[in-house]
């Protein structure tokens, strides 16, 4: 049981990590800004993701638990419309 | 695994490090942000791995960073609007 | 080598940084932002002050940590008061410089918010 | 060399650039994130020293209203065209502030490692009389009760810089409304996303002053929170920034204050002498100047945000 845990952990932050890494070479080999903001969110929402689901299974209590996917909800959230609101701003800067 | 946890969080912190890079480069204001925001996002995920889910106040710091993990793009989408949308005056405001 | 020694030297270089910063950097705005940098730099030493005195089943020593603590928040309040000030001269002068009637080589006034 | 060194390390290198970045950029709006950044870091590296208090405080502070103080003003001071850029300082003033600060650096490096080994700490006698205030977080301790004093002069310290703030204002407009804060989008994602985190901000911040009793948190941490919330409130245009001459935004200002001050001065009745605390009654007093600071702190610092009254930026 021990072991299937640690294995899930590592594939989950692994994937996790993978996730970032692709975030960053988006984030500084793609052309333009909408296409980088793209990148951007991958790796927000599901690296972050991956990341804690990874380490849920080593989290001491429930309530720590909870906290960790509630600071993934506040993330995804967060980021999703952090990105709508650059992507308008960088849309009303060249329409206008 | 509190080994391979640290190692992942050394290893998100580079990845997120290498982004900033955008900061620099930019061109636009909104590349800029968007390094910011992907260093907010991987700042939590390293700070919750470096504590390898131990620390209950690990938890706490980083459900504080992700409530205002957007807050400086927040601030940003506004930041060119000027406040004298605000101009009229209000009933009841000495002027 | 411990993790005190490392921020300890990452902190005495912030200041170093902060500091060069205040004195070579022009614009009022990005003094602040120096200032800024030194302040934090210090606070850090602080922090591996505490680290340091890490005794009785306690990561460090309480008192530095809370000084550390009022001391951001006043640090925040000194940076928004310098941000209203430099607006302010901005609003009245149309520009930031503190050259412009002050003899050069005489820096600043927002130095020691 | 163990991980956890090398993640230091490499932590503090990245610090390093981060602050040089800030510190040398041409672009004031990059120096600006670069700066935002920098705050997130240095709460993982308070989080590295074993401080998660200060890293609390620091990751809402230097993460929330600096960076919205910081984005704000920037974008004013670049709406009109920038000053020709000021006299550079010629190699000889650089190179004399280079070893100025290079020689300052390494002094202030020479003195940390020169620390004498068994460190001289408080932290024996803190953690004694912990059990007497019925805290079991020291910091707290520190903060509430064993030098509850320079808390207190730190908060009329916030006062003053608030009213300093304000006094900025030109005549025509004392009294009014900070120039802060935006017409609300209808259905723009800002809207959307304030509904969503200020009631989560709000939890967070009363939660963090409430554990802060036993574990990190307190009331610095919570009333950041509680700043950054409302600002968001003034960004998205859900508030309106109140004027400054209203009466119950005044009462809230000074409530963790005179809170403060009237505990303070019951002690000489209850306890031995100013700011002494009764035996056994220490922490719900404490609680009670807690929950008066928090709202205090976040409104002083939202506003400290705002900025002096004036509702146009027209000279």
């Amino acid at each position: 049981m021990r072991l299937a845990l640690d294995i899930f952990t590592i594939v989950a932050v692994s994937s996790g990590a993978f996730f970032f890494l692709a975030g960053t070479v988006g984030l500084l080999r793609f052309p333009d800004t909408l296409t980088r903001l793209h990148a951007l969110t991958k790796a927000d929402n599901l690296g972050l993701g991956l990341i804690m689901l990874g380490l849920l299974p080593h989290v001491a209590w429930p309530f720590v638990a909870l906290k960790l996917v509630a600071v993934w909800v506040l993330a995804l959230v967060a980021s999703a419309s952090a990105s709508q609101l650059i992507a308008r701003k960088v849309r009303g800067r060249r329409g206008s | 695994m509190p080994e391979f946890l640290l190692a992942a969080a050394g290893f998100v912190l580079a990845m997120v490090a290498l982004g900033l890079v955008r900061i620099l480069r930019g061109p636009e204001d909104g590349d800029r942000m968007m390094a910011a925001q992907l260093l907010g996002t991987g700042g939590i995920a390293a700070l919750l791995l470096a504590a390898g889910g131990g620390l209950p106040a690990a938890a706490d710091v980083a459900l504080t960073l992700a409530l205002l993990a957007a807050f400086a793009s927040m601030a940003f989408a506004k930041s060119g609007v000027s406040p004298e949308a605000y101009d009229e005056p209000k009933p009841g405001e000495k002027e | 080598m411990s993790v005190a020694t490392i921020f300890g030297i990452c902190a005495a270089i912030l200041v170093g940084f902060g500091l060069f910063g205040l004195i070579l950097q022009s614009q009022p705005f990005r003094k602040i932002l120096a200032f800024n940098v030194l302040g934090s730099g210090i606070f850090l030493s602080f922090g591996v002050v505490a680290r340091r005195g890490a005794a009785a089943g306690m990561g460090g020593d309480p008192i530095p940590q809370a000084l550390v603590i009022t001391g951001i928040v006043v640090a925040f309040s000194a940076t928004a008061l310098a941000v209203a000030i430099l607006l302010r001269l901005f609003e009245e002068t149309g520009g930031t410089s503190l050259q412009d009637d002050a003899p050069k080589g005489s820096k600043s006034e927002e130095a020691d918010d | 060399m163990s991980s956890e060194l090398v993640f230091c390390i490499g932590l503090a290198l990245l610090i390093l650039a981060v602050a040089g970045f800030t510190i040398g950029v041409k672009e004031d709006f990059a120096a600006v994130v670069g700066f935002v950044v920098y705050g997130l870091l240095l709460s993982l590296a308070w989080m590295s020293l074993s401080s998660p208090d200060v890293a609390l405080t620091e990751a809402a502070v230097g993460g929330g209203v600096t960076g919205a103080l910081l984005l704000g003003a920037c974008a004013r001071l670049r709406t009109r065209e920038k000053p020709a850029e000021g006299h550079r300082p010629g190699w000889i003033n650089r190179g004399a502030a280079l070893v100025l600060c290079a020689g300052i650096s390494a002094g202030l490096a020479g003195v940390v490692l020169l620390l004498p080994d068994p460190a001289p700490t408080l932290a024996p006698p803190a953690r004694e009389h912990l059990l007497a205030t019925g805290l079991g977080n020291a910091v707290t301790a520190v903060l509430m009760a064993y030098r509850a004093l320079d808390t207190l002069l730190e908060k009329v310290v916030l006062l003053l810089a608030l009213v300093a703030v304000w006094s900025l204002a030109p005549d025509r407009f004392w009294g009014g409304r900070p120039a802060f804060g935006y017409r609300p989008e209808p259905g723009g994602p800002l809207i959307f996303l304030t509904r969503v985190l200020v009631p989560v901000g709000v939890v967070a911040g009363i939660y963090l002053f409430w554990v802060g009793a036993d574990a990190p948190g307190g009331a610095f941490a919570g009333g950041a929170i509680l700043a950054a919330m409302a600002i968001l409130g003034f960004i998205s245009g859900l508030s309106v920034v109140p004027a400054v001459n209203g009466f119950r935004l005044r009462f809230v200002l000074v409530a963790g204050v005179t809170v403060f001050i009237v505990a303070g001065l019951a002690g000489f009745a209850w306890a031995s002498g100013f700011l002494a605390y009764p035996v056994g009654f220490a922490k719900p007093i404490i609680l009670l100047i807690e929950l008066a600071m928090i709202f205090s702190i976040g409104a002083t610092l939202a506003l400290l945000v705002a900025g002096p009254p004036g509702r146009s930026l027209k000279p």
